[in-house]
């Protein structure tokens, strides 16, 4: 948000996503950091920025759909699920190049979320996000009693990994750049989709449906768009998940998992593609650094006991959300953005 | 006696929106005094920083003072307002739409103390409004509007206020229906209670007021007592929508006058 | 065939189970318009409570269950005071995210409070089923039946015919015209919490008489849910109608059809029965129809 | 902004490492270093028991360093890892467990770690141990991650095998199973034992398979139908709460057909969440391991030992035995490494191939474990299995029957 006083003199430059100088800066020192930085950092950071580009693009996807047009998502993990089963089994059992199958995921798993956005024809409001719940369960459901052959039942999938012109991505190193590709196509293609046509539909159901349906917006497909544009990016998320850790379970894929993708773009922000990066990235963090610094504590301070320890870790995630929810209800980015403007326009208040 | 008092009273909404520049006005114990003026005048807002609604919206009354019966309400909770005994009947007739027409007038009396007077208070509400007594147990979303707006004026009048702020209530009734609210309007006049009344139907207002304010642009711009101002030239062009030749002048006109008028003042 | 009444009378007293905890969602949504996801873990804390007061503090029940209920009160109006109050004003979006980071931060306060071990959970209603001939009624589940059925009488009489319970159903309709008439929004909606978290424990002592504690109980939350939305998250009346479908459906389910395909549809036929019915009515059985103004 | 955000990753990363630097266990010199990458999970569902295991395992590595590690001149590191028991934590924890640690093999915990590990292991060349029993999921030839016990099936079959020679007579075990489709690994206990059941009608009869919640809301009509069909034996191998609502479901129907629990489920933990061990009198534990009751064997002898003279603290129960039982397999495998390869540059293929290469003996295991012959078809070994029985006996876990033999179990 631009403070008062700074206004687009254009169409184009209302559109633009790149406003200044700085930011165009920012942003290719930004890219140029991260494709650099296997060569940069130790394996074990290549894999958290693997794991965070990954949560990444679900979390995008979760932002359009539940930031941007106001559906509360809580299947997102399940859709990610849809997304990395097809992934598995179409590379397991045809072979298939992952060229073809993460866009393939993506269209199931959007296949599937469109399913559920439909019901948005009739259900409003919580009923609708509430339903999504009910992906969870179902999905879960159907891997473990579908005929083994198919899903892979209670034995999920081992998968084979990535390959293109004979170069096995199976280092750390050469999932990254994968994992880079893909999410700098799907965010750039997030924020293409949030400032088109169908983004502004968004938010105007958001905002109000009933007005938005006066303006001549069919609000029913708005929402189902926007439930298949955010399983459409879970299933992407899912297929880059499946070919990362090479072998998928039910287990994987939780109700649990989709609170904390709902989580991360809590903290972000919502309605804003940046935000959910934002999000992922603290959150992801807050889990490392449990990871990582908790064996060491528990060690070092046994006085204190390791139980309490690993438990306060918890209260930390959750508090944490919580705290952001009642400080910062419209998450980091709006304070972000609040931070600039009383900088730009400062000595004024307004 | 001052029943309602209100000393250059300033509204920011968001901290930013100047919405009242500097009101003043006294209610009178007994009278009905008409707050009149166009769209967006303020009109709603002066009633809203009055009842303490105004922070549902993010307005805070930034200056200035509201003394009801004597105590300070400015900025003061919406309930605590009520029981320093002012209702504000909102306009866009919102009725409790799920729950029945009693159960709105019970809602309405939810601070009575005992059952008996709770009775005696609907028995009351009920003589003053037979209609409302046939619909007791109709669903209150599904009356019509002048139905509507009698159900709030009793749930009111549940609460035994010594004032009732009433916004716009002839918005979108039928002339027949106004009458029959300002009817019941002038009956609870006659039996003591003090009105405030804002409304851009001037002509209704007028014909029950005992002294009016009218405003424009967050500012009163012009008041004095009910009869005067009916027979104002400038009321009568801008809110009775009549010229001193009886006719009507055409809206170019009066956006036209209205804009000279604003330059001036 | 009298096991088949049997496996009916025992799905329809599960269902009146989860009709309570649904209770617990429908009085809070009432009042704020806040679906609290957080509902399952106020059924663990209510537990641990009773756990607390019973097993560690060593009370009579006579004197630990009352006790209890004071506690799990002051929870919920801790939690509403601490976490909601702010936000009233907020959008309802925001105060439902809340409730979300809520779920994990009191999963976290339980395993930290009272750490992840499974605990044996006080005997609270007796043990021995009641016979009916060959029929066999656990006893936890038909107490907690009629407990559900006169909470729900009892309720559904305060909210439409006593004044504070109006009160708070001008809330449920519309937080600012409630305000304008002199009643306290905040005030209700932590009315509301109280009322909602005292529910959850009632819940849980029914639930989990004579069996055991972990946290894995809040599950019971999310079974909890279809029935809530079956009924519509306004009618508290019609929680006992749609917990006692949902749990007819459900045992005849795992008794009849789960042994047939070897599998769990039990688990979730309720959310099958729930799309089903929110396809066919939008707002559930007796939730407020929309009246919708432009 | 994101670029400051990266600016403070790598100042917490410092700060991780200094940490890191600042906790590790002083090194006493020793002629050659390997290190272990012990996974954990201290905050999430395992939590509770967490401590006990690690109890146990890090016990027997000082064991080990102080006798048998100064003889051959080795010291063995340990490292413990937080996982979470997240699949995505372990994967993102790995790549610096490799380069920070090195490990010679890895010391797992549970299913995401076999998830997360069982595609990047075979290409790094590290085998990872296991402490619990193997699934059929993880059945697969040419593994990397071993198991000390058979299958949970396998260990199911052997128990009920046991149950109907004691019982005597030709006919079939009438059997119910209670599971739970809350976790796949749950299905996949189920599944097993359902398919040996299909292929052997003669030895076990299936009369029930009943899938309820991970904290069921009443059993008893699904205990009237297993009483009903006249089951001789239920067994439970999920988790304790549905082993408790079992239990109060039969108490209700006035049946006691004796329940089969496994290691995580067992006799202690299930007694505890039931309010006493009195209540499961007659009920049985069994599992591929030592059970940790209170008749002094080789396996209690050794548990003293530790308690004694090498810092353990956890009580005597199953999970501390499951500790060690993991602790001793792995230090043995690794013994055998170093005498077959010597001291020096030791590797984890090498420390595989040692584990196909000679059985380990119940002697070396301190009788925790029967005699293991690992094969490269399977994760576990397939021949030679035994199981051990546990019992309530006037309220105290008694050991009722030792070195079962398992059947051979089809994979499923």
């Amino acid at each position: 948000m631009d403070p008062s006083g700074v206004f687009p003199t254009s169409y184009r430059s209302d559109r633009r996503i790149v406003r200044t100088r700085w930011q165009a800066l920012a942003l290719v020192l930004f890219m140029g950091l991260l494709l650099a930085a296997p060569y940069l950092v130790s394996g074990r950071i290549i894999a958290i920025l693997n794991m965070m580009m990954i949560s990444a693009v679900i979390a995008v996807g979760l932002q359009i759909c539940t930031g941007y047009a106001g559906q509360i998502n809580l299947g997102q993990a399940a859709f990610m699920g849809v997304g990395a089963y097809t992934a598995s089994i179409l590379a397991s059992k045809t072979g298939l190049t992952f060229l073809l199958t993460i866009p393939l995921a993506g269209l199931s798993a959007a296949l599937f979320g469109f399913l559920f956005g439909l019901t948005a024809a009739r259900i409003k409001g919580f009923y609708l996000a509430l339903t999504t719940i009910a992906a969870q369960f179902l999905f879960h459901f159907a891997v473990l009693n579908l005929p083994s052959t198919w899903l892979g039942g209670s034995n999920g999938i081992t998968v084979p990994p990535a390959e293109l012109f004979g170069l096995r991505f199976v280092s750390e190193t050469a999932q990254f750049y994968m994992n880079f590709a893909v999410t700098a196509i799907m965010v750039a293609g997030a924020f293409g989709i949030v400032r088109s046509r169908f983004g502004r539909a968004f938010v105007a159901v958001r905002d109000d449906d009933v007005a938005a349906g006066i303006m001549g917006i069919n609000v029913a497909a708005t929402k189902a768009n926007a439930f298949l544009i955010g399983a459409f990016y879970a299933g992407v998320g899912g297929a880059l998940w499946a070919y990362l850790i090479r072998f998928v379970g039910v287990d994987q894929f939780t109700l649990f998992h989709s609170i904390f993708f709902v989580a991360m773009i809590i903290v972000g922000g919502m309605g804003s593609i940046v935000g959910a990066l934002v999000g992922v990235f603290v959150i992801r963090i807050i889990q490392e650094i449990i990871a990582t610094v908790g064996p060491n504590i528990a060690d070092s301070v046994s006085f204190l006991g390791g139980d309490i320890v690993f438990a306060g870790m918890n209260v930390v995630l959750g508090g944490v959300i919580a705290l952001f929810m009642i400080l910062e209800p419209k998450g980091l980015m709006h304070r972000w953005n609040i931070l600039k403007s009383s900088y730009r326009i400062w000595p004024f208040p307004y | 006696m001052t029943m309602l008092e209100l000393n250059n009273v300033e509204v920011t909404y968001s901290d930013v929106i100047l919405a009242l520049k500097g009101v003043s006005m006294t209610v009178r114990a007994g009278q009905c005094v008409a707050l009149l003026g166009g769209n967006g005048a303020g009109k709603s807002t002066t009633l809203k920083a009055i009842s303490g609604t105004l922070k549902s919206e993010d307005g805070t009354v930034s200056a200035g003072s509201i003394v009801l019966d004597g105590t300070p309400i400015q900025n003061m909770e919406a309930s605590e307002v009520v029981k320093n005994g002012l209702i504000h009947v909102m306009e866009g007739r919102r009725v409790l739409r799920h729950l029945t027409s009693e159960q709105n007038l019970i809602v309405g009396g939810h601070m009575v103390p005992n059952s008996a007077e709770l009775k005696k208070r609907l028995d009351h509400v009920y003589t003053l409004m037979p209609r409302l007594a046939d619909l007791r147990n109709r669903t209150s979303g599904f009356m019509s509007g002048g139905e509507q707006q009698l159900l709030l004026i009793g749930r009111a009048m549940m609460a035994s206020p010594k004032i009732i702020a009433i916004d716009e209530p002839s918005l979108g009734l039928a002339p027949m229906m106004i009458r029959d609210v300002y009817e019941v309007l002038k009956q609870l006049k006659s039996e003591g209670t003090t009105f405030f009344l804002v409304e851009q139907n001037s002509a209704a207002a007028l014909s029950i007021a005992d002294y009016a304010y009218v405003m424009e642009n967050g500012r009163i711009v012009m008041d004095g007592p009910a009869d005067k101002l009916a027979d104002n030239e400038d009321i009568k062009e801008f809110y009775l929508g009549v010229t001193a030749s009886g006719e009507r002048k055409s809206y170019r006109d009066i956006k036209h006058y209205r804009r000279r008028k604003r330059w001036l003042g | 065939m009298v096991y088949f009444i049997n496996d009916i009378i025992t799905g329809a007293l599960i269902g009146l189970l989860y009709s309570l905890v649904a209770m617990g969602f429908v009085v809070i949504y009432r009042a704020s318009k806040v679906f609290n996801f957080a509902q399952g873990e106020l059924v663990i804390i209510g537990g641990f409570i009773v756990w607390f007061t019973t097993m560690q503090a060593g009370l009579s029940l006579w004197l630990s269950i009352p006790l209890s209920l004071v506690l799990a009160g002051l929870v919920g109006y801790a939690i509403e005071r601490i976490f909601l109050t702010k936000l009233i004003g907020e959008s309802v979006f925001s105060m439902v995210m809340v409730t979300v980071g809520l779920l994990i931060l009191l999963r976290g306060l339980v395993l930290l409070v009272f750490g992840p071990a499974v605990r044996p959970f006080p005997i609270i209603f007796p043990l021995k089923p009641l016979f009916l001939g060959d029929m066999l009624i656990p006893m936890n589940l038909l107490i907690g039946g009629i407990i559900t059925i006169v909470a729900a009488v009892g309720l559904s009489w305060f909210f439409n015919r006593t004044r504070s319970g109006l009160r708070m159903t001008a809330v449920a309709e519309d937080h600012v015209v409630a305000s304008s008439m002199g009643i306290s929004v905040k005030g209700s909606i932590a009315f509301a919490w109280v009322l909602g978290a005292i529910l959850s424990t009632i819940g849980a002592m029914i639930f989990l008489s004579g069996k055991s504690l972990t946290f894995l109980a809040s599950d019971i939350g999310f079974a909890a849910l279809p029935v809530a939305l079956f009924a519509g998250l306004e009618s508290i009346g019609g929680l006992i109608l749609a917990g006692v479908i949902i749990g007819i459906v459900q045992s005849l389910t795992t008794n009849y059809l789960d042994p047939l395909i070897g599998g769990s549809l039990g688990s979730v036929v309720p959310y099958i029965i729930m799309l089903a019915i929110l396809l066919i009515r939008p707002t559930g059985l007796f939730g407020w129809r929309t009246i919708e103004r432009v | 902004m994101t670029y400051q955000s990266k600016r403070g990753l790598r100042g917490l990363l410092t700060a991780g490492a200094l940490a890191v630097a600042a906790t590790m266990p002083l090194k006493v010199q020793a002629e050659e270093t390997y290190n272990l990458a012990l996974l954990s999970d201290f905050s999430g569902p395992y939590a509770d028991i967490m401590p006990i295991l690690a109890g146990g395992r890090e016990a027997v590595f000082t064991w080990w360093n102080e006798t048998r590690g100064r003889e051959l001149g080795v010291k063995l590191n340990y490292k413990n890892y937080e996982t979470r028991y997240d699949a995505a934590q372990v994967a993102s924890l790995w790549p610096g467990i490799k380069s920070e640690l090195d490990p010679i093999a890895v010391v797992g915990l549970g299913g995401p770690d076999v998830a997360a590990l069982s595609e990047r292991l075979p290409e790094d060349k590290i085998p990872m141990f296991m402490a619990t029993a193997a699934y059929g999921f993880a059945w697969q030839p040419d593994a990397w991650i071993f198991n000390p016990r058979p299958t949970y099936s396998h260990e199911s079959v052997g128990f009920l095998n046991w149950m109907r020679e004691q019982r005597g007579g030709d006919e079939p075990l009438k059997v119910a199973i209670l599971a739970s489709e809350a976790s796949p690994a749950y299905v996949d206990m189920a599944k097993g034992l359902e398919l040996y059941a299909e292929e052997h009608p003669e030895e076990i009869d299936l009369v029930e398979v009943i899938y309820t919640e991970v904290q069921p809301t009443d059993l008893t009509g699904q205990m009237r139908r297993v009483v009903r069909a006249g089951a001789e034996a239920l067994v439970i191998q999920t988790n304790t709460s549905i082993v408790v609502a079992a239990k109060r479901g039969l108490q209700a129907n006035g049946a006691n057909i004796p329940i089969m629990m496994s290691s995580h489920n067992g006799l202690p933990a299930s007694g505890g969440a039931l309010g006493g061990l009195e209540q499961l009198e007659g009920d049985f534990e069994a599992y591929g391991m030592a059970i940790a009751a209170d008749e002094d064997t080789p396996a209690r002898q050794f548990y003293e030992t530790l308690v004694a003279d090498y810092g353990l603290e956890a009580p005597w129960n199953v999970v501390t035995a499951m500790g060690i039982s993991q602790g001793l397999y792995t230090v043995t495998v690794i013994n055998h490494a170093i005498e077959a390869n010597g001291a020096e540059g030791l590797t984890g293929e090498m420390v595989r191939e040692a584990l196909f290469a000679k059985p380990i003996t119940t002697e070396e295991t301190h009788g925790f474990l029967p005699t293991l012959s690992f094969t490269p078809e399977a994760p576990f070994p397939l021949q030679g299995l035994k199981v051990n029985v546990g019992t309530v006996k006037d309220g105290k876990i008694t050991i009722e029957a030792t070195g079962v033999d398992v059947p051979h179990v089809e994979k499923w």
